[in-house]
């Protein structure tokens, strides 16, 4: 099976390397995974987005109309990409920072306050691992292990210190969702 | 109440895509004063360069043409000798006009192009994403340059007012830095002579906008204006390096000067 | 100068572009177009134009460039080192949509090869040797006279389109000389206004010359756009010449220098009662597939031998128009061999007896 | 209320500061919200202390700002 | 590195030269392959090698030429415009016999265009856009671990025929992150002698690297050599991959990232049981035209889909191969714009009813 | 008796394809001579330009590469850069070295590569036929310049010691006028030195010979050397511009040296 | 008919101008004609040549193989064009400058001592045209007139006092072939 | 007849007339005849006056020229 995310923010968001992140730890899944980012001027000041496939099977076009997931970090985001989710899919939202809530009704919606939650952990900037864990636990695409060891494997030795608080952030993300979906902790 | 400061109308109203705390910003600004101040804007022709300022096209509102990589300076050349009654300008970043750009840019100055060169000169490729640019200084780290630039390796930093100043066919030659409202001030008079020289047909004219690049350094804008001024300006001295055409000379240094 | 005079072609092409008005020359010397330069760094001045002598061949593209953006008519020349170095800017003047007039006097490659006349670039001039989807018109005329007519009608072609016109000669129509006969001369001051011209705006709306388009979306339309010129370029400006197909089983096909040598080695086969002909594209591109296509249909042929002073291009342009239907058959010289008729003689001579079967020269 | 001196078309504001150095009363500061483009931008609101300078005009690089001067500078505003 | 590393398309191709033995880069940058510079000036010190970030393109492409003459293993890498100032060079490289890796990660053109990614480029790569009868070895890789793998091959086919070899990529392979596995790394040290090569007699014979050969005899003979050279290299470098062909009656053709997308398609509707398959070209130049050949003689199929990111450059390869036997149809966007599984499904699926009879996109 | 003066045996025993009394002859001989005089022969590779002196490499009997027209110094940087124990030198025109090939030229010097550049100065295109080069005099007739180089229409001529002075990477720079045997031993010694700096890893090199083109110049062999004493070092004044590396400076001129 | 002829010599004996002439002056006559120099660099120092065709019917190609005339100004044009003539074709060689006899004996040889007898006539330059005479007495291809008229269109006006000295010598060439051809003056 | 001390490669010579300036003796003269190339070779018969100082040769650009100086230079040799 085929899972296709775009994940979407404002440069300094982080939205890139949470894509790596995911896609990384398809691939210690032994799945098949691309992530490719949209690229380009416009990232300056603009929005940046990214787009993780993870497949049982060989993937083929790397680049997705229509997502089954998106992760909108701020609004031009959420106005860009709502649109795009394919019916039944997923649309997680920035909710600290994106006031407007989303109009789909075939989707369905995480409203996250991902960089409030990260600001709570001391550290704005883990906003994306908030975001993740959400993404994680609604979809169960790959383990939170497997993103804690992509993690170790993506930060230079001299960084494992920020690892407990990527760790905490991810956590956080998927209580929520938790939280939001009505599941019990699995 | 009069206006002290508004947007100069050569200037199109539409915000621009560089990034917070660019200064070129300021430069677009002081062109486009200019082309107002001296009444030039109705019949003035901008290059845009490839780099960062190739939107420029989209802010200057007289007629602009978009030039390959590097060659600003002759397409100004063919446009300038077919209509010599316009106001020719080029504006370009250091790597297209000092990288690339280096013969078309010697040339247009030794042929004494009556046209007009804004150089912004930012150390650094902007637009590409912060590579080395040939003006970036000796231990300055780039995305091409990991290690800090380093002469065995990647070479000294060209000074391209240095450079030009030994070319007979320029007129003026002037490098500002874009950091203080003073220095705007003075490279707003720069940026004006350089114009000027143009409409007098006393040949080629540039000025070097020493500028900042807060995301290819890696720095908050205000910390980039102080290292302009503290650190490029000290490889870069500014000031004014030719105010009238003329034979610049220049000589050996040694001891052969004699002909038998 | 409407009287007949014996000038070299690479003057008769200067001299042409002027009579078009052209006014503005910028190049670089390169053998064996010297001459070009040359007679423009002399005519031009008398006519009031700008020449201009540029650092390189690059510089000179982007010369033109400028100036034709300022809405002159502009041209530069070169042969083929210089040609290459002119790619990005060919490209962006298509992308751009600027007039101008190219001259490509050939010879022989690749790197720095031999100055000696050749065909080797027909590739390079007609598929685009540049960078992104664009076409040019090429012209290959075949005598000093048609140098003339072909060049002349470039520069109104190329400024009826905004987009550029290569006229592709080689070392030998550069060099030798021949009877020609000018047109008329077109007075610059007289043509139509640029509306889009960059010239400062004098009071009217801001005019922007531009080949960038971040978006993609846009830069398909405006791909869409050139596509839709180059179709019209396609289906109006294919020209050819036919030297006895009506009855012929084997048609040659050649152009520029090639096929007049062609021509006399036929001439000589028709005196012996060989059933062959001639067919040669005058506009390379667009290639004039349909009247090879015609001359298929009509039955008669029976296989098609094409003659190149190169290892093998234009021969695709053949094969495309043949579609298997007769087999299409390659004799090249190369490196700034010329063929001799005898050659050719020759070789359509094997060919019809079934000896030399595809076996192709070089 | 004081008339407006120094005004800041606050969505073209990038927040990058360099207008704080320039000012030399120091009564520019960076607000506390967002503007739509994600930057907490500059503003002014001790604007009789504004002396219609400009400084602040000629060293922000994206045109935010536009400076009025009273008649006659010296002169306190109504 | 023998594990799966999860790697961006520009860096890998990077690695993979180096494990091929590449210790020297010059280049220049340009989006969308500023990974390879940046990663090249990370890691080529790492391991005694050399990169130096030229002032040009144009300059690159020389410094590269240098490098190679004094026989070491040398690369290059740009996209679409940078390529376009390479090819004075190409033909330079190819003239006087040097080995290199050129890697194009081709952008939407004509002029500047766009960054975005594009396939317009393929006739520049594969007919060759410099001057001269040249050819270079052209690779189509389609993911990460091809770029990688044809890299590698690149490198040594380079040296093996003392030939330039070019990896025609486009942004999204080189923007892309797969995971990749690399081959075993190569010790430049331990490779053979290369007795051409000018880095001073040392007390052998002198040597000379050159394509200069003014009689035009000589330049004949030179290029001769070089068709040997290329026919060879037509005769054994030919790759291809087909995708469920056996019983298509259409078969798409498609090179690079338009293949996979075009395999998504064709996987659609081959579960909606339409005979459709898909025929990848690896090698570009020379085009796997024999086997193609061998599937239109196979008789099933009725007709070919050509689909690029250009407005219809690699379809005539496919014209050529086809000989009018059965109808090549064309579907391409350019300018950026990247065609979508349910694009290439639809267009199939129209030409099957007989719709959109060679409507051909863009 | 004992020899006083034979041919260098670096150079091949072939008579070469030069005009009557052109002095590529006396350059290629002199770089010869230095070849072997520093034993570097065996490791020499030596990279011939496009011009009169393309078939250099049929006449220096060491290593050599052709390099396309302008690229000499791209090329000897990616030779020397993989092989640094190689003595590399171009042997470059003017057409070649200062007009198509001003950049890689500039470029090559600020990276300090350690390269010797041997350029010959003669004002003209020697091998396409006699038109205009970036050195042709003011006033000199040539066949695109057919009423003489006048600076309004052709420019200001170029000197590229005069240039290449004001950059930084540059380890020695001479110009010599090839006129008769006095300044020919002075030519021989300054292509020693450029030699040397490149041996000792110093940084780029260049030596500009002052050279004759009687052909171009329609001018008997003696007086085309005449020419060059008289006219051309009046433009081209002779002797050593920089004998060691270092930073050459350079600054403004006028008064906005100083910094706020 | 067609009639093919090589002139060749050093750089500085007008073999160039004389096939130029010869050119011009069939033009005047209402011929087709082509005029094609060998260029490059072997010019310098070594020989020049130029090949020039008369026809009455369109020229094909303009580059010969097989000459029906070659006037060889010097030993090395003779040694390189005198294996080229057309069996009873015409060669004609500058016997001031060449020593050898040429060896062909299927063509008519003629021995034209052009330099001296140039410089009998006060200026070596005009040996080109002593060549040129002798051919147009050899093969009557074009009127002396036709090239008396083509030189004067040729010439600046400031040079026409230089027509009675090319005068003479097309007379002398044509006078020498004459006597050489054992016939009588036309 | 006394041994050469400066010795012309007749065919080399492209008769450009530099040797003639070099030579502080003024021994070196054009010759009559043409060598093989068409120029006439420069030439020197007065080889006692030659000193030896291969100034000539110095300057001469086609290697035409080898120059024997006697081991005492001083004295007149045989
Ligand atoms: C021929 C060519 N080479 C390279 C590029 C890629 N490129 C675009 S902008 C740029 C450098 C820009 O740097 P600079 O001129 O310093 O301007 P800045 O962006 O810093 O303002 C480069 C290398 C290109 N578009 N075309
Ligand atoms: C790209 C390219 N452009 C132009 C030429 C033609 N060309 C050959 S030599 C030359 C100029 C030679 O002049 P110079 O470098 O001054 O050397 P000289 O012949 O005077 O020694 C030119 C323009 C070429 N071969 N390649
Ligand atoms: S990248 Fe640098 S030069 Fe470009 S807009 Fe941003 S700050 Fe300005
Ligand atoms: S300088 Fe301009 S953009 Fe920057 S903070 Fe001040 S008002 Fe905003
Ligand atoms: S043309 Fe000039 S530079 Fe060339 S060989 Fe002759 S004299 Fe020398
Ligand atoms: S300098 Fe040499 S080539 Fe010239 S005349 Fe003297 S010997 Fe002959």
């Amino acid at each position: 099976m085929k899972y296709e995310v775009i994940i979407a923010g404002f440069g300094g968001q982080g939205v890139m390397s949470m894509g790596q992140l995911l896609a990384y730890a398809g691939m210690l899944e032994g799945r098949q995974v691309t992530w490719m980012p949209s690229y380009g001027p416009e990232q300056r000041g603009g929005t940046a987005n990214c787009t993780v496939i993870l497949s049982s099977r060989s993937i083929g076009s790397p680049v997705v109309g229509r997502p089954s997931a998106v992760i909108a970090m701020n609004l031009p985001s959420l106005d860009k990409f709502e649109g795009k989710v394919i019916p039944g899919g997923l649309l997680i939202v920035n909710s600290t920072l994106v006031a407007r809530r989303p109009s789909r009704d075939d989707v369905t919606v995480l409203l996250i306050p991902a960089t409030g939650l990260a600001a709570e952990l001391g550290n704005e900037r883990v906003a994306n691992m908030v975001a993740l864990g959400a993404l994680l636990e609604a979809t169960g695409q790959v383990k939170p292990e497997s993103v804690l060891d992509s993690l170790k494997k993506a930060l230079p030795p001299h960084r494992h210190n920020l690892i407990p608080l990527n760790q905490q952030a991810l956590e956080r993300g998927r209580q929520l969702a938790r939280e939001r979906l009505g599941r019990e902790a699995g | 109440m009069r206006v002290a400061f508004e947007r100069p109308s050569a200037l199109a109203d539409i915000p621009t895509h560089y990034c917070p705390g660019c200064t070129h910003g300021i430069a677009h600004r002081l062109v486009a004063e200019t082309l107002e101040e001296l009444k030039v804007f109705d019949r003035a022709v901008g290059i845009a360069p490839v780099g960062c300022s190739v939107l420029a096209y989209n802010y200057f509102d007289c007629d602009m043409v978009q030039a390959a990589h590097g060659r600003a300076p002759a397409v100004a050349t063919g446009l300038k000798r077919a209509r010599p009654d316009a106001v020719v300008f080029t504006y370009q970043g250091d790597g297209d006009l000092a990288s690339i750009g280096m013969a078309e840019l010697v040339h247009a100055a030794a042929r004494g192009e009556c046209i007009t060169v804004v150089f912004i000169n930012n150390a650094i490729y902007g637009m590409t994403g912060g590579q080395m640019a040939p003006t970036t200084l000796l231990g300055q780290h780039t995305s091409t340059s990991p290690a800090g630039r380093e002469p065995g390796r990647e070479g000294f930093p060209i000074r391209v007012c240095e450079l030009l100043e030994r070319v007979r066919g320029v007129a003026y030659l002037a490098r500002i830095p874009l950091t203080s409202p003073a220095n705007v001030a003075r490279a707003r008079s720069s940026v004006r002579k350089a114009f000027q020289t143009q409409l007098e047909g006393k040949g080629f004219a540039l000025v070097e906008l020493l500028s900042s690049c807060p995301t290819g350094w890696g720095m908050p804008p205000r910390e980039a204006l102080r290292w302009v001024d503290e650190v490029m300006t000290e490889y870069y001295p500014p000031g004014e390096f030719r105010t009238e055409p003329g034979d610049p000379g220049g000589g050996p240094a040694g001891k052969r000067g004699s002909q038998p | 100068m409407d009287e007949l005079v014996l000038m070299k072609g690479n003057e008769a092409v200067g001299e042409a572009a002027i009579r078009a008005g052209c006014r503005f020359f910028f190049g670089y010397p390169i053998t064996p177009q010297n001459e070009i330069p040359e007679y423009m760094s002399r005519r031009l001045p008398e006519v009031g134009g700008v020449f201009v002598q540029a650092e390189s061949e690059l510089a000179a593209i982007n010369m033109v460039y400028g100036c034709a953006a300022a809405g002159a008519r502009a041209m530069t020349s070169s042969s083929s080192p210089g040609i290459s170095l002119k790619q990005e800017g060919i490209s962006y003047l298509c992308g751009s949509e600027l007039p101008a007039l190219i001259v490509n006097m050939i010879r022989g490659g690749p790197g720095l090869g031999t100055i000696q006349p050749a065909q080797s670039d027909y590739f390079q001039a007609v598929k685009g040797g540049g960078h992104g989807d664009y076409r040019v018109l090429v012209y290959g005329p075949a005598s000093v006279q048609e140098m003339v007519d072909l060049t002349y009608l470039a520069v109104g072609r190329a400024d009826h389109y905004r987009n550029p016109v290569l006229v592709l000669g080689d070392g030998i129509l550069g060099q030798m000389m021949e009877p020609v006969r000018f047109p008329a001369a077109v007075d610059p001051a007289g043509l139509p206004e640029k509306p889009w011209a960059t010239n400062g705006r004098r009071g009217g709306p801001k005019r922007l010359l531009n080949s960038l388009y971040l978006e993609p979306e846009k830069c398909e339309d405006h791909n869409r756009e050139l596509q839709a010129k180059y179709c019209e370029m396609a289906a109006t400006e294919k020209r050819w010449e036919t030297v006895a197909t009506e009855d012929a089983e084997l048609v040659v096909v050649a152009y520029g220098t090639t096929a007049r040598i062609c021509r006399t080695g036929l001439e000589g086969l028709r005196e012996r009662g060989v059933p062959v002909g001639l067919f040669r594209p005058i506009s390379l591109w667009p290639f004039p597939d349909e009247a090879l296509d015609a001359l298929i249909e009509g039955g008669k042929v029976r296989s098609l031998l094409a003659v190149e002073m190169s290892a093998g291009q234009m021969v695709e342009d053949v094969r495309l128009a043949a579609r298997g239907r007769v087999p299409v058959h390659f004799y090249g010289r190369a490196g700034g061999m010329v063929p001799q008729p005898e050659e050719i003689q020759e070789h359509v001579r094997a060919l019809l007896e079934g000896g030399a079967a595809n076996a192709g020269g070089l | 209320m004081v008339e407006k001196r120094v005004l800041f078309t606050e969505d073209r504001c990038k927040g990058c500061e360099l207008c704080l150095d320039a000012c030399p009363q120091k009564i520019i500061f960076m607000a506390e919200h967002m503007n739509g483009k994600g930057f907490h931008p500059a503003a002014v609101t001790d604007q009789e202390r504004c002396t219609g300078c400009a400084l602040c005009a000629r060293m922000c690089p994206d045109l935010v700002i536009t400076v009025y001067r009273p008649e006659r500078p010296t002169k306190a505003v109504s």
